[in-house]
């Protein structure tokens, strides 16, 4: 590769050092703010070590409503509809895009080119771009909160289908005629081969789309008026805005904490799969 | 085992253009058939027809005396072993050797067995346990094979099957599957675009080209009486020689030479085919050629020699002759050596 | 490939009729609705063929300050601040990433696996996760209600890192290898080889991040309170919510189809190269 | 156009795998070397270590008498055609030609006419336009080789350009890479695996083998006194036969066999080489095989023996010989055209 040239050594450094700060530091200061009690948050400066009121804080921030005077739902409920609605969209999503992936790839069907566009469309348009008539669709089908109506909506997009398409392209011809000669029809053909050779691309993208799911906001504010099924990213704007009147920031940092936490959960236990469907290089 | 007859059998692609134009040819029972061709001429295409991989436009395939132009590939009862051998890169080297037996229902203790004796047969016994990816492209060709025979199909094909592997174990692997066809008795197609490797693996040669069979016979026949000018520049290495002549009243006429004994031939314009090593080299002969580049090939050296007309010949002599660049030397060649072919369709006339 | 099967091919078909009536219909209610006076608009049934008020309603959305008693800007100015927004994202988001994917292929640097990660870890926290620290850094900074800070918090992600790296790995050593015996040093092998060969890769993450940009509604929420840095998708939610009590749909349905159109316009300026960028399979 | 000059150069890979294990080597001005071996022997690593490519761990390399060790690739003044020839995709064949030029501030017009001349030398004056996606195997070759002339460098460095050409190609363009050096008279090396090539394309030849330079000399001198079993082995075209045997008292004892006339060798276990070729075919002769397969190359043919003793011989004879498969055979060799190896050493005793 390149030889070292001492100054674009240093230019590099800057930026990926300044890209610590930006994102390490915060978290760390979450993280501090979540174990210590309310009043000491409310001092100057701001602790910069942890403090022991951890455990205290996680309970008393998923057992009770959030911010003491806000009308969100309680924490767990808050999470578990979060998690419902993130697991609903991954899934979804990637059976639906394996399954039209596999259509596009392997079947020849009149019109095929037609509905190849009509995925690609809702690439070009998610769901945030025609947000409205989503909306009214989903209001007319009675499914106002509802986890159908939460995640129905983000599972019909196309971005999967095409990495999928992707990855199935690179799949040689010969392996399916191998298949065939071996007497696997297509549906074998999908489940013997197509879904083990995906495995790495499937786990990133559960990774993804879990993210993706999870952090959804304009989508379900716009369609929960139950507090029931108010999800936890759902809670963070409101958190703040009660943080003008009752500034709890203990209870605050805890329940961003918590928003933080399955995200992370889901990265590190598919960690290993994750990185590797990402990096993978085609051999 | 089983004959395999195709009769007249057609490929017509989107836009006309037809891949095959009507080939018939006829394999008996455990015979071995070579197609070879350059790429592009089809070969692959009609194996693939064969496999029933490719839809056949016109014609009939005949497997075992039965039609199979609509069968399923599965129901052909035919084994294929890929250039890139398709191994299924997520199953251990067992598991690819079983998956076609298991999809057959074959009850799991004689899909055991089978998957062993095909291991021992290509000494794979080691490997059994091993992904694709932790073998060698030796052991990968060897897996393949072994997915082939462990099924004990009817009738086996080989797309270039060799041409992935360096050139010491293609040799190695050439004399392997020669041994191993002769052993199984399995009638057996095998494409290739190396004319070595057509010449030696099988009992019987048949050359493509644009979609049409030029010539079927031994790899002997082939070599020493090609059909056309397009065989005949095809099979052989070093190339032969061609050189544009014409025959008239009997006597060929070709680079200022005029031989006589041509007189089943009418008056035609023709080109000449001259195998590199089928020139003499006399003193007293009455070709005078300068020699412009000697290649040493140890046991052969090959000279690069112009005419004084400003035609060039290769000729294959033994090694260690000596011959130096700039040197002139006279040859000669007798005419039953002469291949004549037409200039017009490039058939052979003599 | 795979032969038809009837059953198959049935419930392909159903699939893909469903997705358009899903996606294409509600679209052209809206672009309808759009087209008709508000009265009109509030007869039962919905009109489904256009009427004659578009750029009558066109011009009362664009200039006036979209629905009547809220208190949003004009929709000129949250189309603007939109742009403003998702072009600094989507460019510089372009930059960092082709500058770091450059310097993670090529270059060998003391703790580049530990640099590496730091980078994998934006992408597995994405802004949303970790948005309220980030809140709080950038109050800190002053950057609330900036087009600054609308943006730079959002461009430091890793997602298109990881596609450039991806690409770079694909074009071969001797590449590189013949550019350095052809005299040509690191920035220069960057801008004659590497920006061109990523031509198509650049255009299509660059529709990608607009919409991305166009669509964010949190973050914006979040750090804008003074209402000339609104942007238009800030706008939907409240619309809706106004609805209620004036429903003045005509304008909705013109905001929204607004809304939607810089997206759409993008994507067809950029298709060609967008579609070569995601289709194109490694040769 | 410089002298070349290796002094013990060696390559240390990170784990102390030694690639390089100091090599030495002398290549005058304008000669033609080729470096062969076989994958992994360290002839890439070798010709990259000339270019500046890779890291020298130790020795020094000398380009026309200077030590160029701490150059960067660019200041060496080499050209490189690579095996996947590394055309630059987005640019045309005029750039791919041009760039190199561009960088060294040539000025435009100077540029415009050397990439003429060069594209009229290689015949590409059509395809100047193109990209290179649109041009076929043999012009790409062509293209790789106009960029590396046109600079008109020192030294050319070839790592196998012709491997991804087929067999009619490659043996056209071997006769053209030679003709145009000796018309350049640029000092070359020519890395490959493949051992025609290697025999027919240089001047010189250097087989490496691990690491290490196992011999060096004109083709005939490497094909008729190989220095080790390894070369002998490796060069030449179907393979030698190597037998095991021992020296004793002055003779040859192998395969039952006992040839005198070996006095100046020490007693010791030895391999012998016989070259197919250097079998004779008498009915008086001791050695008695049955031919086990038969592969006719047209011109050639090669017997599979199996001797008394169940040791193989491969024996090439003029082809059409009509021999059949479990035929017996006798056959002599004359003791001159033995090759004897150490057993230990694998280097060569006579």
């Amino acid at each position: 590769m390149i030889e070292n040239r001492p100054v674009l050594d240093f230019i590099t450094y800057l930026v990926l050092i300044l890209g610590i700060i930006i994102i390490a530091f915060p978290i760390w200061v979450m993280f501090v703010g979540a174990s210590h009690d309310g009043i000491r948050m409310l001092q100057v400066p701001i602790p910069l070590l942890p403090g022991d009121q951890f455990f205290q804080n996680l309970k008393e921030t998923l057992l009770g409503s959030g911010l003491e005077g806000t009308s969100t739902a309680p924490v767990w409920l808050m999470l578990l509809n979060s998690l419902a609605m993130a697991l609903s969209i991954s899934i979804g999503k990637i059976a639906i895009s394996l399954l039209s992936a596999f259509a596009i790839v392997y079947f020849r069907f009149p019109f095929k080119m037609f509905f190849f566009w009509m995925i690609f469309i809702t690439l070009m348009l998610p769901v945030e771009v025609r947000i409205l008539p989503t909306f009214e669709v989903v209001a007319d089908l009675g499914m106002l909160n509802s986890y159908v109506g939460l995640s129905i909506p983000l599972i019909a997009s196309a971005t999967a289908t095409f990495m999928f398409r992707q990855m199935f392209m690179t799949i040689p011809d010969e392996l399916l005629e191998s298949a065939r000669l071996d007497g696997a029809g297509p549906m074998k053909f999908f489940f013997d081969f197509l879904i083990p050779l995906s495995r790495t691309n499937i786990a990133a993208l559960f990774v993804v789309l879990f993210i993706y799911g999870w952090n959804q906001y304009l989508w379900p504010l716009l369609i929960t008026t139950d507090r029931s099924k108010y999800t936890i990213v759902m809670s963070i704007k409101q958190m703040i805005e009660a943080a003008e009147q009752t500034p709890e920031w203990h209870i605050i940092m805890m329940t961003s904490l918590l928003a933080m936490l399955p995200p992370i959960l889901v990265v590190l236990t598919m960690q290993k799969l994750f990185v590797k469907g990402l990096i993978e290089s085609e051999k | 085992m089983a004959n395999v007859s195709l009769k007249n059998v057609k490929k017509v692609y989107p836009g006309n253009v037809t891949a095959i134009k009507g080939v018939s040819l006829d394999i008996a029972d455990g015979e071995f058939v070579v197609l070879v061709g350059p790429s592009g001429c089809g070969k692959s295409t009609l194996l693939r027809m064969i496999a029933g991989l490719e839809k056949i436009d016109d014609g009939e395939v005949f497997i075992a005396n039965q039609v199979v132009n609509e069968k399923e590939p599965s129901e052909r009862d035919i084994a294929m072993v890929f250039q890139n051998y398709a191994l299924y890169p997520h199953m251990s080297v067992y598991n690819n050797m079983a998956y076609g037996l298991k999809n057959r229902k074959v009850p799991k203790e004689k899909i055991d067995q089978l998957v062993k004796e095909a291991a021992k047969t290509l000494e794979l016994e080691g490997l059994l346990e091993r992904k694709p990816k932790a073998l060698s492209g030796g052991q990968r060709q060897r897996v393949a094979m072994g997915r082939a025979i462990v099924r004990e199909p009817k009738l086996f094909l080989f797309d270039e099957p060799l041409s992935n592997l360096d050139a010491q174990l293609r040799a190695q692997m050439r004399v392997d599957i020669r041994k191993l066809q002769r052993q199984l008795r399995v009638t057996s197609i095998f494409v290739t675009h190396d004319q070595i490797e057509a010449m030696t693996v099988g009992d019987r040669l048949a050359v493509l080209n644009n979609g049409e069979l030029e010539q079927i016979g031994t790899p002997m026949e082939v070599y020493s009486k090609p059909a056309s000018e397009f065989v005949a520049s095809f099979i052989g290495s070093p190339r032969i020689n061609l050189v544009s002549g014409e025959v008239k009243a009997g006597s060929l006429h070709v680079d200022g030479f005029e031989l006589p004994g041509f007189s089943q031939i009418s008056d035609q314009p023709v080109k000449v085919g001259i195998r590199p090593e089928d020139f003499v080299l006399e003193s007293t002969a009455k070709m005078s050629l300068q020699i412009d580049l000697v290649e040493e090939l140890g046991s052969d050296e090959l000279l690069y020699c112009v005419s004084p007309t400003g035609l060039d010949y290769r000729i294959r002599r033994p090694g260690g002759s000596g011959h130096k660049v700039g040197e002139n030397i006279t040859v000669s060649v007798i005419s039953e050596k002469l291949h004549l072919f037409s200039s017009q369709s490039g058939k052979r006339l003599n």
